[in-house]
């Protein structure tokens, strides 16, 4: 079987599940739904982790195949291929094995949820989006990867399509989606016009004429051609990858199912900018300019979002900010030009991400969909295996020495050390007291959750069924372990969240992996330099104390601990003392608003005013009736001169005369 | 002695006086008429004074139409001022303004 | 030298009467000053050695047309009084079109560029008849108009019989289509009657 | 003196009709009301005749008779032809509104066929006296007529405006007649040409003479100024008296404008260009405004009708061949559709009910679909949208126009047209978009009428999708 | 190539004549009446299939041709024949039309076969025009079209029906008389009708600037363009829904087809000079238009103005090759504008077609087409939603639909030839999707607003496969639109090359 067909499969088999699952919803059972998606992906994943066993085996390099040509206009022809290398591999299978583990939590999760088939279909297309997104070889079919992803994020927020805040969630999301996807298609449109081709290939063979050239923009002013492009795409990412400004969708998309959250908004999609930012590492090396723009947004991303994620309540929020802080991370790391870094994070971060989401979402299950940590604790008990492993990604998460998180994350503090860009500084800053943001955002959770005393109170006999979850912390029954369906995920990716670090942190670091999807200008290949004192794995866990983050990180667990186990009534007392930040903070640094201000009510503004006022007024009621008005009024004018006076006529006639014999004389 | 052009100025006032009273005259049908009449009977000078200094008789003759179809377009002209008052009661021009705009 | 007097008193006179019919306060004024237009003007033709035209316009204008003016006028009896009303309003308009017009027709026959000779018109003999002259012409030139003037004619007299003539109940009219339509039966009855002697025998004594 | 007798074949079928008239005239005297149909069917069959004979005498080529007053040639055939058919339709689409009205009487076909001799001496006409008796024969049956309704108020006083405006307009061009024989000496069209051409007469007096001749010819066509009797004529006298005066006598102005202004005064086209380019644009705005605000059906296509007389002035002013060619098309061509215009009038109306109003066309599509169909092609064709035949009047027109270069004028009138179509589509609007109302009655008529209107209507459209043949007609006839 | 079967004659006739026999069927049942009706409709779209299967991609002339001679004493022939641009026109007219008498199948039951000989005559009418190769033909054509549709506006239309359809016809009337001055122009020049004559015809700049306007103001009435458009929201919004579908789906593509045929290749240095023009005009009408259409509060409304943004993109991609050609000389990227415009078009004629059928099923139901009636509508019409939020999706563009390629393409051209243009036109990647999403969030989503929602019915079989039908091509040619592009690439191509090459040069000094 040639290898064309085989990215098919690995393609389409999740498209296929989810038409079947989709548009059959009316025919098949619900159990089929599940087995039929669960299958279609199953397949795909098992055939991509075949692929990147071969890659890894070497026994096929990069692989670029045509699958057909979508149009050919003007001398561009637009195919549909695939260019599998090692970093294709690599995210195919992160995002086939996290995508089927969510698929069989959420046989669990969703049990009773009336859109269950739909919410399958849902999430396999899904996975085929992602898929054509990371497999794509050319830009359109990057962009139809990107924005498929959009749609299907755009429909799984919304699934809940009952709830207000739900599809006001999605369509947020989609449209500043979209405002990203406006940088990223003029930034291809740049690239065509300047390279005459869409293809990878092709386009990366000629960055060296790129290099030079200027565009002016406004005339007079020259900018660099690269730099330019390279900011437009990134301003894509930015709207994917929900850096600063245009993080705002992310927390709201919240409002989906958890599942949702774990795949979407933890594991994959928001990935795809700094994936595509990796593959276009070629382009980027080329402009010191923008790669500082992505570490300094990423930087402060990384930084700021995390400090959002300390004083939220919701469990989903707090993820999800931390989400937003790790993308953060690795565009830091792509800034720093330690683009195999900022992968790896993206690769660990994919675990225990979504780890630590469908852990929230078995303890919502438990709690029955409430989902404020303030009625929570003491869970520990109730839940055992999600203790454990949220316990275990939270570790991860944190960077404890050890876990895969520590592996990708300090090495891009050190990345960002050690680079020499403009703006690194700050970002490292940024970056390095990310660390103890994060540890406490991290047991923060972890104690409220589970530690300390229960704060919810279980109301035995009938009565409670009917009004559960109206009144905040009342339970109807105790909460209790989730079924397998749910554990068994949570396992399953708890493991690769501790060990996957020692395993590849080497290879994918400094082994050069990705090299032949990455080009990295040697002038700035940090992570070349840091290999030495690297060393491996194992070296560098040794080495851990040497790195403040260390410490900081543990200072975070601390005072996390002394917070929320100690004296609990801490923190409100410290929100007090200092209002204006916390609210700042607690209202996310009131971005929302101002773009609910400036955006949502400009444009309607605007458009009100234009149609008003343009449309209405000016040229429906200025030219057009207004020139059938002049028309009457000048008739009515007219007919005034048939006055009905047999003189008048006659004098009519009369001066007519007149007039005609004077133009004759005159004449 | 007596030129063409005394004649043509003289049916020259004859046709402006006519004009004149055409738009003048807002009280009688009966008056636009002879006014009319007065029209014709400038056209007429015209007409004569010309064969005559034309020496061609053809002026003439024409002149001698103009007399007869005068005389049926008068009774005509006439005939319906009849029929008029009949309805109207009245050949008050400025009655005449049923119709109009 | 007698021309020219005659001429001028003439056409002061046409000039006048045509001012007073359309200035006259009655219209049987007017009417009349028509008729004098007419008369003078018929005079000047004749100075034109117009004999028959001149003729013709005495007797079928003031003999025919303007009798028929007249009887309407009286026949529509039209209160002269407010006739005039607005005259003044309206007259230097009138007056202005009045200028205009004669000063476009002087102006032109001023430049006396006409096709034709302003010299003298070409005297004719004694025995020049214009009657005679005419009556040729009309006749074998002109008698396809004259065949139409005969239709317009016919027209005049359709159009005014058929709005004018109004049968009216106890007036006696004849109608044609009955009288076509008679036969004798419809004429003559023939009725048997008893003699007088037979109507005494059944009276009483 | 000596005096060779004329030709008298070419005006056989004039002579005919003049037999014919005199014969209906003593029928009609002698046959009670109860026959009144004979008269109908006479006056029909002469004219029928008349058409027929024209037909027969058309063979033999144009020549001149009557001593140069009469003309015999292909376009006065074919204007015969047409004028005589329309008189026939005429009759025939009248007959039934008469009879509601009791005016089914003698003297509207008399009168009619005596107009229709008129219309003939006119379009043979070759001399200014010929010129000017047709003229007056047509006039003098038209006042009658017009006044023929003589319990009618309106009727009358259209009748007396009428008369009074035509009799001022004839008095203008004969004066202007008057100055053109002072001028070139002649009355005879042909040598009065000769005279103008050769310059011998082209002086201040032969222009000056135009101004009179052109206001007394657009008095007769209804362009503005001379407009003004139009409106009120066609709205006051009873609709077959307004269908005919409508239709008809625009072919014979039209062959007067031929003979006289082109025939005989061509040599001073330069002259009178300028004249009727400010008249047709006069014509074509008044037609397209005022139309808009009446509320009278038969008004409003009386103003429709002074826009299409500036249209066709369009052509003749162009002055080319093609133009006069255009001119003789879109003069056709309105008398088709005017004719189908005002029959359908006379179709909805009813005994004591006049459809003159343009309410009483509401909701006609749902009383009789055709008949609305019939209108819409009507209104469409007036307003100049193709497939209708009216377009490629208007077509051929602005082509001649710009043919010579007057792009502005073309500009013009089709900003005019545009104008124009509101009040055609409103009839439209009227007849399809709006409920009828409740006391609505369906529409009968007897069934040569349904047929006859029909065909009418359906030759809109038929002459709009194959115009070829009519063109070509006018081409041939037209040529110099 | 004549001598084969006539089938553009027969395209033009067919549906006239099918018109004309379904209203000779007045008097019969409805139903008959019906399937009458979509009998023609589909035999036409049978007849016009070939058109795509025997059609050679690889030359630009004209194919199909026919030519009889019609009115010999102006010399104008009856000529049609179609090439790249004109043929998929007319397949998406043909059928579009079988939709639209579907769609008027119960739902109109006033003078039921009065509607659907419109329908059909206006079809033929159509045809006629995308084919025409002789100007008289296309003028006299396009003019006719209009009175079916004024009628179908006025007698099926909404409350204000009058006011939109007589605006309608005025408008449209209004552009186009200008265009008969400037065609007799060239017929008076050229001494023939023949559009392709006229291509040829050696003309001035000051005569090209003119005909050039002349021409913008028929077409861009149609298209419509700023500030020449508010004749359609009205018109859309009172049309019953077949109306709005041909309307928007077939009407307005013949603007963008007259720019195709006549201004660019007559007047190309014309069309040079006011570049400018026509491209502000479009990008105002991206931009301005795209906000407004976000505010509307009536559907149809807020359709009608999309549509007039997206036409904006088909006038965008026409006339950026001047630009394009202008920054250098190979002028690479300047067919792919004018082939997005052309796919722009087609693709339009689906979504925008469906989103009013979509309109249309919702208005059948409740009778209004305020957006604050509705609200939840998934809940109780699911399979509805789907197509529902396909279009809307399809309607901002989504790659894998046939919204997306053309505004793609353009886009790219338009980067080719200024950054700045790229830059505004892009912005219907946000504005597209704000109006097009927020309505389907206030329509669709959310819980059942009323209890009329509530009673609603999911779409029948009926509606189900119209909406069905137009979801196949605009999925198809999302993705795969190298078939419909291989149509064009030859006429296209040899059209830029026609219009860069200036036609002052070849006048005679």
């Amino acid at each position: 079987m040639n290898l064309e067909s085989l990215f098919l499969i690995i393609v389409l088999a999740p498209l296929l599940a989810a038409l079947v699952a989709g548009l059959g919803m009316r025919f098949i059972p619900r159990a089929a739904a599940h087995w039929v998606t669960i299958a279609g992906v199953g397949i795909s994943f098992l055939c991509s982790a075949w692929v990147l066993w071969q890659v890894l085996a070497g026994s096929f390099g990069d692989t670029n195949v045509t699958v057909y040509s979508w149009g050919l206009v003007d001398g561009v022809d637009f195919q549909v291929g695939f260019l599998v290398d090692h970093l294709t591999a690599l995210m195919i299978t992160v995002v086939t094995f996290v995508s089927l583990m969510v698929h069989v939590y959420t046989i669990g999760y969703m049990a009773d949820d009336p859109g269950y088939k739909r919410f399958f279909s849902y999430i396999s297309l899904f996975t085929f989006s992602m898929l054509m997104l990371v497999m794509a070889n050319n830009f359109l079919q990057l962009f139809f990867g990107w924005e498929a992803v959009g749609l299907v994020s755009y429909l799984l927020i919304g699934f809940w399509y009952t709830r207000p805040t739900a599809i006001y969630a999605n369509l947020k999301a989609f449209l500043v989606n979209r405002v990203g996807d406006f940088g990223f298609l003029l930034g291809i449109a740049l690239i065509l016009s300047y390279t005459g081709s869409l293809d990878y290939g092709t386009v990366f063979g000629k960055t060296a004429q790129l290099a030079g050239q200027n565009i002016e923009l406004f005339s007079g002013y020259a900018w660099s051609l690269p730099t330019v492009i390279c900011i437009l795409l990134f301003v894509g990412a930015m709207g994917k990858s929900a850096q600063v400004p245009l993080h705002v969708w992310l927390p709201d998309s919240m409002e989906g199912p958890t599942p949702i959250s774990a795949l979407i908004h933890a594991a994959t999609m928001v990935t795809a900018g700094i994936f595509m930012v990796a593959r276009m590492s070629p382009l980027f090396e080329l402009s010191d300019t923008a790669l500082s723009v992505v570490m300094v947004i990423g930087a402060t991303t990384a930084f700021f979002m995390g400090l959002v994620g300390i004083v939220n309540n919701d469990i989903k929020r707090v993820v999800a900010y931390s989400t937003l802080s790790q993308l953060g991370y690795m565009a830091t790391a792509l800034g720093a030009s330690a683009y195999s870094a900022g992968i790896f994070h993206l690769m660990t971060h994919a675990f225990f991400k979504a780890l630590l989401f469908l852990a929230a979402g078995s303890v919502i299950m438990a709690m029955h969909h409430e989902q404020d940590m303030r009625y929570m604790g003491g869970l520990r008990k109730y839940l055992p295996i999600t203790y454990v492993t949220s316990v275990i990604g939270t570790l991860a998460l944190i960077a404890f020495p050890g876990f895969s998180g520590f592996f990708s994350k300090d090495t891009i503090i050190e990345a960002v050390q050690a680079s020499t860009r403009a703006g690194s500084t700050y970002a490292y800053w940024c970056v390095l007291l990310g660390a103890f943001v994060t540890s406490l955002y991290s047991f923060r959770l972890l104690f409220m959750t589970f530690h300390g005393k229960e704060r919810f109170v279980v109301d035995r006999g009938g009565h409670g069924h009917e009004d559960h979850g109206h009144k905040p912390g009342h339970l109807a029954h105790a909460p209790h372990e989730s079924p397998w369906v749910v554990t068994v995920p949570l396992i399953l990716l708890a493991i690769p969240s501790v060990l996957i670090g020692w395993i590849t942190a080497w290879p994918v670091l400094f082994g050069g992996w990705l090299s032949d999807a990455i080009r990295v200008a040697p002038a700035n290949d940090v992570l070349g330099r840091m290999a030495d004192e690297f060393g491996s794995a194992g070296h560098k866990f040794l080495m851990c104390f040497e790195s403040p983050a260390l410490y900081l990180m543990l200072a975070g667990a601390v005072v996390a601990w002394f917070l929320y186990l100690v004296r609990p009534d801490l923190p409100g007392k410290i929100a007090g003392r200092v209002q204006w930040l916390y609210k700042f903070v607690a209202n996310k640094f009131y971005f929302d608003e101002l773009y609910v201000f400036v955006f949502s009510d400009g444009t309607r503004a605007l458009g009100r005013l234009l149609w008003r006022v343009g449309d209405v007024t000016l040229i429906d009621g200025g030219l057009v009736n207004g020139s059938a008005k002049t028309a009457e009024w000048f008739a009515g004018l007219l007919r005034r001169g048939q006055s009905g006076y047999l003189y008048h006529y006659a004098f009519a006639m009369i001066i007519g005369l007149c007039l005609l014999l004077g133009w004759l004389i005159l004449k | 002695m007596i030129t063409l052009f005394h004649f043509l100025a003289l049916s020259g006032a004859l046709f402006a006086i006519s004009a004149a009273g055409i738009f003048l005259n807002r009280k009688n049908v009966i008056l636009l008429l002879m006014c009319i009449e007065l029209m014709l009977l400038a056209v007429n000078f015209n007409f004569i004074a010309f064969s005559r200094y034309l020496n061609d008789p053809a002026g003439q003759v024409f002149v001698f139409f103009i007399l007869t179809v005068a005389a049926a377009e008068a009774a005509i002209g006439l005939a319906i001022l009849v029929v008029l008052f009949r309805n109207r009661a009245t050949i008050n021009v400025e009655d005449l303004d049923r119709m109009k705009g | 030298m007698v021309q020219e007097i005659i001429f001028s008193v003439l056409a002061a006179i046409l000039i006048g009467s045509a001012l007073g019919v359309i200035t006259a306060r009655n219209p049987v004024h007017s009417a009349l000053f028509l008729v004098l237009a007419f008369v003078t003007s018929a005079g000047l033709w004749l100075l034109m050695e117009a004999e028959f035209l001149g003729i013709v316009l005495v007797l079928v204008y003031v003999g025919a047309v303007m009798v028929l003016f007249l009887f309407v006028v009286m026949m529509l009896d039209i209160n002269t009084a407010t006739l005039r009303h607005g005259f003044i309003r309206y007259a230097p308009i009138g007056a202005l079109v009045a200028l205009v017009m004669a000063g476009e027709i002087g102006y032109v026959v001023w430049s006396q560029k006409l096709g034709v000779s302003f010299g003298a018109p070409v005297a004719h003999g004694p025995d020049y008849s214009n009657t005679r002259e005419l009556g040729n012409i009309i006749y074998t030139t002109y008698a396809y108009p004259f065949e139409i003037a005969a239709v317009i004619l016919l027209v005049g007299i359709v159009a005014a019989i058929a709005l004018t003539l109004r049968r009216r109940e106890g007036t006696r009219t004849q109608d044609p289509a009955k009288q076509v339509r008679v036969s004798a039966k419809g004429r003559v009855r023939l009725v048997s009657m008893p003699t007088e002697a037979g109507k005494r025998q059944g009276g009483k004594p | 003196m000596t005096f060779e007798l004329p030709q008298f074949l070419p005006a056989v079928p004039e002579m005919f009709l003049l037999g014919m008239i005199c014969f209906v005239l003593i029928v009609d005297v002698c046959i009670s009301d109860a026959h009144r149909l004979i008269t109908y069917w006479l006056s029909l069959a002469s004219v029928v005749g008349t058409a027929w004979l024209t037909i027969a005498v058309a063979q033999q080529g144009s020549l001149l008779t009557f001593s140069g007053m009469f003309v015999n040639d292909a376009m006065g055939n074919v204007l015969k032809l047409c004028t005589d058919l329309v008189v026939a339709v005429v009759f025939i689409y009248s007959r039934d509104y008469l009879r509601d009205r009791g005016l089914f009487k003698g003297e509207y076909y008399i009168l009619g066929l005596t107009s229709l001799l008129g219309m003939m001496v006119m379009i043979s006409a070759h001399n200014m006296l010929t010129v000017y008796l047709g003229l007056e024969l047509l006039s003098l049956s038209l006042y009658a007529m017009v006044a023929l309704d003589r319990d009618s108020a309106v009727a009358s006083e259209a009748a007396m405006k009428y008369f009074v405006l035509g009799a001022i307009a004839s008095g203008v061009l004969l004066y202007g007649m008057s100055l053109l024989y002072g001028a070139t000496g002649t009355l005879d069209l042909t040598e009065l040409g000769v005279h103008i051409a050769s310059g011998s007469g082209t002086s201040i007096a032969t222009v000056f003479a135009l101004g009179f001749v052109v206001a007394g010819l657009c008095f007769k066509l209804g362009a503005v100024p001379f407009h003004m009797w139009l409106p009120d004529v066609y709205e006051g006298s009873a609709t077959s008296v307004t269908l005919f005066v409508g239709t008809a006598p625009k072919i014979a102005a039209f062959a007067l404008f031929m003979r006289f202004l082109v025939e005989g005064l061509g040599g001073l086209h330069s002259d009178w260009q300028g004249m009727l380019i400010a008249i047709s644009i006069l014509s074509m705005g008044i037609g397209a405004f005022v139309a808009i605000v009446q509320s009278n059906f038969k008004r409003m296509l009386a103003y429709s009708t002074i826009g299409h007389v500036g249209f066709i002035l369009l052509g003749i002013l162009a002055g080319t061949t093609a133009g006069y060619q255009a001119a003789m098309f879109y003069t056709l061509t309105y008398v088709l559709m005017a004719m189908a215009a005002f029959g359908l009038i006379l179709l909805l109306a009813r005994k004591g009910f006049e459809a003159e109003k343009l309410e009483d066309l509401k909701g006609l599509n749902e009383r009789s679909p055709w008949f609305a169909a019939l209108m819409l092609m009507v209104m469409f064709g007036m307003a100049g949208v193709p497939p209708f035949v009216g377009f490629f009047a208007k077509l051929y027109v602005l082509r001649a126009v710009i043919d010579v270069g007057l792009t502005w004028l073309a500009v013009t009138a089709v900003v005019f047209s545009i104008i124009s179509a509101y009040y055609y589509i409103r009839v439209v609007k009227l007849m399809y978009f709006d409920r009828a109302p409740a006391n609505a009655k369906g529409v009968r008529a007897e069934f040569d009428l349904r047929w006859l209107l029909s065909g009418n209507g359906l030759a809109i459209l038929a002459l709009g999708v194959l115009p070829g043949p009519l063109m070509a007609l006018c081409v041939k006839v037209i040529a110099f | 190539m004549t001598g084969h079967f006539p089938i553009l004659s027969v395209l033009l006739w067919l549906p006239i004549l099918g018109g004309l026999l379904v209203l000779l069927a007045g008097r019969m049942a409805p139903p008959t009446v019906r399937w009458l009706a979509l009998f023609f409709a589909v035999l036409s779209f049978a007849v016009s299939v070939p058109l795509w299967t025997q059609f050679d991609n690889s030359t630009a002339a004209m194919q199909f041709t026919e030519k009889l001679p019609w009115i010999s004493t102006f010399n104008v022939y009856y000529s049609l024949g179609v090439d790249g641009i004109s043929m998929p026109l007319i397949l998406l007219n043909t059928f579009i039309t079988i939709l639209v008498v579907a769609a008027g199948w119960e739902v109109i039951q006033y003078k039921t076969s009065q509607y659907m000989a419109a329908f059909l005559i206006l079809e033929g009418l159509m045809n006629g025009v995308f084919s025409a190769l002789d100007g008289m033909l296309f003028y006299v054509l396009w003019e006719a079209m209009l009175i079916p549709m004024f009628i179908i506006i006025g007698v099926w239309g909404g409350p204000r029906r009058v006011y939109a359809t007589i605006k309608f016809f005025l408008y449209t009337f209004f552009g186009s008389v200008f265009m008969l001055v400037a065609l007799i122009y060239m017929y008076v020049k050229s001494g023939s009708f023949d559009i392709l004559g006229f291509q040829q015809l050696p003309l001035g700049l000051h005569a090209q600037v003119l005909i050039f306007i002349a021409f913008l103001l028929a077409f861009a009435v149609k298209v419509p363009m700023w500030p020449v458009h508010t004749w359609l929201p009205d018109a859309h919004v009172e049309a019953p829904t077949g109306g709005s579908v041909i309307l928007a789906a077939i009407m307005l593509k013949m603007g963008g087809y007259g720019f195709l045929r006549f201004s660019l290749p007559i007047t190309p240095d014309a069309s040079h000079a006011l570049t400018w023009l026509v491209v502000g005009l479009s990008l105002i009408a991206v931009v301005y238009i795209g906000f407004v259409a976000i505010v509307q509060t009536d559907m149809k409304k807020l359709v009608a103005y999309s549509s007039v943004a997206h036409m904006g993109f088909v006038t965008l991609g026409f006339f950026l090759l001047f630009l394009i050609f202008g920054r250098d000389a190979s002028g690479a990227g300047s067919v792919m504008g004018v082939e997005g415009g052309m796919v722009q078009m087609i693709s339009h004629g689906f979504v925008s077609g469906a989103l009013f059928l979509c309109v249309g099923v919702l208005y059948d139901r409740m009778h209004t087409r305020e957006i604050e009636a509705y609200g939840g509508v998934i809940n109780v019409m699911p399979a509805f939603a789907f197509f529902m939020v396909l279009f809307a999706m399809a309607n901002c563009g989504l790659p894998g639909t046939s919204g997306f390629v053309g505004e793609w393409m353009v886009i790219l051209s338009a980067m080719r030839a200024n950054f700045w243009i790229a830059f505004l036109a892009a912005f219907t990647l946000f504005l597209g999707a704000a109006y097009s999403l927020w309505l389907v969030k206030r329509v669709i989503y959310g819980p059942v607003t009323n209890s009329h929602v509530k009673e609603m019915k999911d779409v029948s079989q009926r509606e189900l496969i119209i909406l069905g039908l137009c979801a196949v091509p605009v999925i198809l040619i999302g993705i795969w639109p190298a078939p419909l592009l291989d149509v064009m690439h030859a006429t296209v191509t040899n059209l830029v090359h026609q219009v860069v090459q200036t036609k002052i040069a070849s006048l005679s000094p």
